[in-house]
């Protein structure tokens, strides 16, 4: 009986998809009842988790892979329900989503476009993948979120970091929650003027590519309108590991503040070759000569070990924050793995529940429904205290934390300590900004 | 006449006279082979007739045209070929590969994109590589790989290989260096026969007197890099100073 | 004036490294004709074996204090390194600070050993090998080696401070009454490359041992029929290339933190020193690398990089370019190696 | 037929009937199934393994008959993506302009890198050809994206903006590649039973690209051109004294691989309209060494059988995590599940390359001719198994 059933049933189903697909060849999907890409017709729903897992940012994916692991079980109602109980939005029901279970699928982004799409290709022709999340470059969630735009699937961006991502190459289906090279330097310059006075010439050592460039310019205005000067800004290539040859030249330049624009590995090198070079001692003009980071992260800080000590940059957010979301993941997270986690795990954390509320309170997993529902989207209770997802751009507002390396520190964690928590309005701008223009986030695609 | 013209050519290698002041003429249609002892430059001056060196001075003239400052692709197109001391072969390729290589460079010349039509189609070369092979008596070993072959193979399939361009000059180096005595003969022979036969001048370079002996029809000798004497077999076997320089011992 | 002296010492600097990777490399070439991919990964072993040493010497008992708490709230587990409790909190501190140089101890057998089981294991079966065969299989092991490296350690840097006595400024200007201050470990890296360099050339030149690879390298066939065993020297000298890139690994950590993928880095850059240098010829492999890297520094200048945007970049491949059209076999190469 | 002998004819059909039917015979495995991670089937990776098939047939032609080993083809690969994104930027979606130029742009690259590079033989070439392809690699990721001269869009890729001209763009046309007017994207989904397969356009495309050039290698491999180049490898010093000038045939072959490398770009950017800088690194050009080795140099399907078990490599292993490994061996006891999954663990996911590495020596090592040698050697292992089993059985009867 089982057996006639199946092939009157594959008789039905090919011939009908056969009509369709010559008549009109669809994209992605084939039977053209399907609203949207990837339409979650059984007991459970796919999301992609794309994180590099290979390459220099190996041990930043693999955190990003634990966050979302303990998101999926705390969004189908494991563990102590970690941000759930904290946050604003309560449509959550530790159900999955919409009553479907959560099944994730992971790839690597290796940190390259290429390879990152294909993963995500991947998790989307293959696994039907709903939503991608994930990555810890520019280059890659820019990439990977123009592939999602054409494909029609969510994209919730995970590290992300330069003004790109929902500046001009914004997308209409993807989101960062994750805070930019702008608010870096927004957040910063008025704790840079409390410490270092407004006399200060600064020397930008920049990677050489868009992240470097967008954070740089951003960090280089927010100084200079404070009546630093900026001496000189030099580029440094990306695969730059020895960078002597570029610290040397700060040393006689009259600069007595070195900003390194770099991040990963580069910051990591960067920041020990300065110290080499004596320059945190250094006193220029009668003062005393800084370093700053602007974007700082935790890991990266281990790497550096010492030398990030008394050495001020920002960040998304840290697990010694003391608002009860933080408490409340940091303890899931921390009970769970054994460490607390990074921002890198926060923010991807954070943002697979926002996909999660999105779609609950949209009531459909449809792309341009969950688009609607995060358009414009306040929440709070995820660590960074009352946050906008501005329609304009998909870009998150909230506070941003001014750190600074610890003298001290009493564990291999407890590296960085905040010294400022710079209010959203003061790192807000326009949509129109200069350095986010020129992009269009166009219209929603769901694939149908 | 002469085929090959070498006139006052003269080459340095930093403190040492290779050849000094060497002249040489190649008659049309004989066996000329060069002796002399172990560094007389007589792989030097070679070397300078193929292109492979470049004298310091002096003239090579092959059939009125001089051959200096040419890459030795093109002095072969010109009609001089080229057998090597130790056979130099394509010993990847089948033996009739081999054969077919040359037959492609005396039609099609230095170089031709003939990228699409197959090997297989080119009946004409075809032809000629499985006659020349017939000739050398190894048609049975066609589909073998060259560097699977005897030595004496290697040396017959080099030879044909330079013969089935049908070449005005052939240059042979120390052709049965190495060789057992069986192979040596049978090398004679099959040079014999092909300067009987074709309408070809040879010149050889040679160690062995035996082979001299049995192949040349003019013998230039090489000492120290300057020509001691150039005449006929029988006056150089009986030449005192060739003796002396070079023979002595040996005879 | 200083700017460029201080660069000169920059480019010295870097050069030791290239100089170090690049000397082994071209050993293996030279006495095993093989293409050894697998080079850098032994620079980055070495730098690991720095990094290990510091853990095992950090190796440490935790004891709980309750005045103090963990992120999650519970009694702080305080650690306590073994060798302090041993040796006390002075020489066991010192013990952990010159971690890093005594990590050349302890690199030493450890390299020599991985060289031999490498060259005897795997290596001596591509003698005969196409170099492609070569490349492929030292290319895997590489891959192999590095993924290894990072199951156990991580793919982020690992600081591995010089003791505190290395690790400040020098004036290095004060005898000619110029202030050029420099990195002290940076110094000390630059005597020591120099220093393995002189004792490998040293050995290859003054002990029968070296003469005997130095003729092998020129001729393996006719040393073979001297009866001599060329193959176990050449084994040999595989476990010195090896301890050589692993000492130049080791001491690298300080300057800049050691990662996984270090030696990739390094591998592409070392080969081309090697090719410019000259393929098998050490002096070259040696002038080759102080070359690159003072060029490189050089490039790295602002006044370079406004000139001619992005020299900075491919300073390296433009001189191996220049260098290889214009000599033939790289700067003191020899005729014939590795030229089919 | 097409000028063909007979075996190669028949290759060429086994080729085409399979590079067809790949949407079938890569998915094995019922959608729902635990095996299903292993199914290759979908559009993504069966363009991979076709146009990285391309690539490294071109690759051969150039190794695999004349022996020089390029280090740099992947400059190549990232000249024909380029290429092929600024024909959609500048004229429209249609992938037609794209792969044509992509291919001439390559052809001239490779025209003047072959012509320098060429001077030299042996490793000097692979370092001249890995110098430029790291100069192009570096330039494209920095210095030739700045603001005021963007030709490769940096770290991001080059892509298409709403504000490119895109002149001969209709609003009929599809908002993505097509040629005229098919989506490459377009898909259709097939499913019989509890199977599902995915016959997808870019697929398509790029498969009939694939025998074409598959097609073109053949009749290469077999004209005198690659006589003449086999004579390369074989033995410079009597190509040079039998008339025959080695330089125009190597550098013929070599612009013909990277007219090759330039079609695969160009089919790259075609079935996904993005090229990022790093498709030009050196680990990129390494990769086509690899799968041209590893599938079994100078042979004609090797590369292409190298390339799909790369990318199969990189795309299937990669996925694989704890979670998966934990499903397939649920039906296993507690304690001997986690042991299992323990000891898997770091050979997938993000132990991918370390599985990789391993493979690469064990198929060095044990298959010096690569995976055709291999299969070779399994060929000839069933036939002696058949041709031991024939006479016993002819035998019996008479007994």
């Amino acid at each position: 009986m089982s057996k006639s059933e199946v092939s009157r049933r594959r008789v039905l189903k090919s011939g009908a998809a056969g009509t369709a697909g010559l008549a009109l060849p669809t994209i992605f999907t084939a039977s053209s009842a399907a609203a949207f890409t990837n339409e979650p017709t059984g007991g459970t729903v796919t999301l992609g988790f794309n994180v590099p897992q290979t390459g220099p940012y190996a041990d930043e994916g693999a955190d990003e892979l634990r966050a979302y692991q303990l998101a999926v079980e705390h969004l189908n109602g494991g563990g102590d329900g970690g941000m759930l109980n904290t946050f604003s939005s309560k449509v959550l029901q530790g159900n999955g989503i919409l009553g479907k279970k959560i099944e994730f699928v992971t790839g690597d982004t290796q940190t390259k476009s290429d390879a990152a799409r294909a993963s995500a290709k991947s998790m989307i022709e293959k696994d039907g993948a709903v939503m991608i999340t994930g990555g810890s470059s520019s280059g890659v969630a820019i990439a990977v979120q123009g592939l999602c735009q054409e494909a029609g699937v969510i994209f919730m961006a995970g590290l992300t970091h330069s003004n790109d991502t929902t500046g001009k190459d914004k997308k209409a289906n993807g989101f960062r929650h994750f805070f930019n090279g702008y608010m870096s330097g927004a957040a910063l310059a008025p704790v840079l003027k409390n410490l270092y006075g407004t006399d200060r010439t600064a020397y930008h050592l920049t990677a050489d590519y868009t992240w470097g460039w967008t954070q740089e310019e951003s960090i280089a205005a927010a100084t200079e309108s404070l009546g630093w000067q900026t001496t000189n800004k030099v580029r440094t290539p990306l695969a730059a590991t020895d960078f002597s040859s570029y610290i040397a030249p700060v040393l006689n330049s009259g600069a007595d503040v070195l900003v390194l624009n770099h991040y990963g590995g580069n910051m990591v090198n960067s920041l020990t070759n300065a110290v080499q070079f004596g320059l945190r001692d250094k006193v220029v003009n009668g003062k005393n000569f800084e370093i700053v980071v602007p974007l700082y992260s935790r890991l990266m800080a281990k790497g550096a070990g010492a030398n990030v000590k008394g050495i001020h940059g920002s960040t998304n957010w840290h697990w010694t924050l003391q608002d009860e979301g933080s408490k409340a993941f940091v303890r899931s997270f921390g009970t769970k793995y054994g460490f607390p986690p990074s921002q890198a795990a926060h923010t991807v954390y954070c943002q697979t529940l926002l996909y999660a509320d999105a779609v609950a309170r949209a009531g459909s997993f449809n792309p341009c429904a969950v688009v609607e529902a995060l358009e414009g989207y306040e929440f709070d209770g995820l660590g960074n205290g009352p946050t906008l997802y501005r329609a304009e751009d998909h870009q998150c507002f909230k506070d941003v934390l001014v750190v600074r390396g610890k003298e001290n520190p009493t564990s291999e964690f407890d590296l960085l300590e905040v010294v400022e928590v710079t209010p959203a309005a003061q790192v807000s701008y326009a949509p129109d900004h200069p350095m986010f223009a020129g992009g269009d986030l166009g219209a929603c695609n769901s694939g149908a | 006449m002469s085929i090959l013209e070498v006139k006052n050519v003269g080459k340095r290698f930093g403190g040492l006279q290779a050849l000094s002041k060497v002249n040489l003429s190649v008659k049309e249609n004989t066996v000329h082979a060069i002796i002399g002892p172990n560094g007389a430059g007589k792989s030097t001056l070679l070397n300078c007739l193929v292109g492979k060196l470049m004298p310091d001075s002096g003239s090579v003239m092959f059939d009125g045209q001089s051959v200096l400052g040419r890459a030795p692709y093109e002095i072969n197109q010109m009609g001089i070929s080229r057998v090597f001391q130790t056979p130099e072969i394509f010993g990847d390729l089948t033996v009739l590969e081999n054969m077919m290589i040359p037959c492609f460079a005396k039609r099609d010349g230095a170089f031709t994109l003939n990228a699409l039509p197959g090997v297989q189609k080119q009946k004409d070369i075809l032809q000629k590589a499985e006659q020349m092979l017939e000739e050398m008596r190894m048609s049975d070993k066609r589909h073998m790989h060259a560097a699977a072959l005897s030595r004496g193979d290697k040396r017959r399939l080099e030879i044909g290989m330079c013969l089935s361009q049908d070449p005005r000059l052939l240059l042979l180096d120390e052709p049965t260096a190495g060789m057992a005595r069986a192979d040596t003969n049978n090398t004679i022979d099959l040079l014999k026969e092909i300067s009987d036969q074709r309408d070809i001048t040879i010149a050889i370079i040679e160690h062995d007197m035996h082979v001299v002996f049995s192949l040349a029809n003019r013998i230039t000798v090489l000492a120290q890099g300057t020509p001691l004497v150039e005449d006929d077999p029988e006056n150089i076997r009986g030449n005192p100073k060739v003796r002396e320089a070079y023979l002595g011992e040996t005879a | 004036m200083d700017a460029f002296l201080l660069q000169i010492l920059n480019g010295l600097d870097k050069g030791s490294a290239y100089a170090l990777i690049a000397l082994g490399l071209t050993l293996i070439f030279g006495t095993l004709g093989v293409v050894n991919f697998a080079h850098g990964a032994l620079f980055m072993i070495g730098a690991f074996c720095a990094v290990t040493l510091q853990r095992l010497l950090n190796l440490s008992f935790e004891t709980i204090d309750p005045s103090q708490k963990d992120f999650l709230g519970n009694p702080l587990k305080v650690k306590t390194p073994y060798i302090e409790s041993w040796f006390g909190p002075d020489l066991g501190g010192a013990i952990i600070d010159w971690s890093v140089p005594l990590a050349i101890l302890f690199a030493i057998p450890i390299m020599i050993a991985i060289g031999f089981v490498m060259e005897r294991g795997l290596i001596k079966h591509f003698y005969k090998r196409p170099h492609a065969d070569q490349i492929l299989v030292t290319f895997g092991l590489a891959i192999v080696l590095q993924e290894v490296v990072k199951y156990f350690y991580g793919a982020n840097p690992i600081q591995t401070p010089a003791p505190d006595a290395l690790n400040g400024i020098a004036n290095l200007g004060a005898i000619i009454g110029m202030d050029i201050v420099y990195p002290v470990w940076r110094i000390v890296y630059f005597c020591f490359s120099v220093l393995i360099i002189a004792a490998i050339f040293a050995f290859l030149q003054f002990t029968t041992f070296g003469m005997v690879v130095r003729a092998g390298m020129a001729d393996r066939e006719t040393v073979g029929l001297l009866g001599i065993n060329i193959d176990r020297r050449f084994t040999i000298m595989f476990g010195i290339a090896a301890a050589v890139a692993g000492l130049a690994g080791v001491m690298y950590t300080p300057i800049n933190p050691p990662n996984y993928h270090m030696g990739m880095d390094f591998l592409v850059l070392s080969f081309v020193v090697v090719v410019v240098g000259g393929m098998g010829s050490l002096p070259g492999a040696v002038l080759a690398g102080f070359l690159l890297g003072v060029l490189e520094s050089f490039a790295s200048t602002t006044w370079a990089t406004t000139t001619l945007p992005g020299i900075n970049q491919i300073i390296i491949y433009v001189v191996a370019i220049v260098v290889l059209l214009t000599r033939p076999r790289g700067l003191m190469g020899l005729k014939g190696v590795m030229e089919d | 037929m097409f000028g063909l002998n007979t075996k190669d004819t028949k290759s060429l059909f086994i080729v085409a009937f399979l590079v067809v039917v790949a949407p079938f015979i890569l998915n094995p495995f019922p959608a729902a199934s635990a095996m299903a991670q292993f199914n290759a089937g979908y559009p993504d990776l069966m363009q991979k393994f076709v146009i990285f098939g391309i690539f490294a047939i071109g690759f051969n032609i150039l190794f695999g008959l004349t022996g020089y080993l390029s280090f740099g083809h992947a400059a190549f690969l990232g000249i024909g993506s380029y290429s092929c994104v600024w024909m959609f930027k500048l004229l429209g979606y249609n992938v037609i302009p794209g792969i044509v130029l992509s291919v001439i742009i390559s052809g001239i690259f490779a025209l003047a890198i072959g012509f320098v590079s060429l001077r030299r033989s042996g490793i000097y070439f692979s370092i001249l050809t890995l110098a430029f392809a790291q100069m192009s690699f570096a330039l494209a990721y920095s210095v030739l994206s700045n603001p005021k001269f963007n030709l490769t869009n940096g770290e991001t890729g080059l892509q298409v903006y709403a504000n490119d001209p895109q002149w001969f763009h209709r609003d009929s046309l599809p908002d993505l590649p097509h040629l005229f007017g098919l989506s490459m994207r377009a898909t259709h989904k097939l499913e019989i039973g509890a199977w599902e397969f995915q016959l997808n356009a870019g697929y398509y495309l790029c498969a009939l690209m694939m025998l074409v050039c598959f097609y073109l290698a053949i009749r290469i491999f077999r004209s005198p051109f690659g006589l003449m180049l086999r004579a390369v490898k074989s033995n410079q010093q009597r190509m040079n004294y039998t008339g025959l000038n080695t330089r125009p045939y190597t550098l013929a072959a070599f612009v013909i691989s990277g007219m090759y490398a330039g079609l695969a770009g160009g089919l790259l950017s075609a079935v996904d309209p993005l090229a990022g800088a790093e498709r030009m690194q050196w680990t990129a050009s390494g990769e086509v060494v690899l799968m041209t080795i590893l599938g079994g140099a100078g042979t004609l399907i090797g590369p292409v059988l190298g390339a799909g078990f790369i990318k199969y490599f990189e795309n299937i292993f990669s996925k694989i995590n704890d979670h998966v490994l934990h499903s397939w061996f649920a039906f296993l006891p507690d304690g001997l599940e986690d042991f299992v999954v323990f000891l898997i663990h770091p050979f997938i996911g993000k132990g991918w390359h370390l599985t990789l590495g391993i493979l690469f020596m064990l198929v060095v090592i044990f298959l010096p001719g690569g995976l055709v040698e291999g299969g070779q050697r399994l060929g000839k292992w069933l036939h002696r198994r058949k041709a031991k089993d024939t006479p016993s059985a002819k035998t019996e009867p008479a007994e």
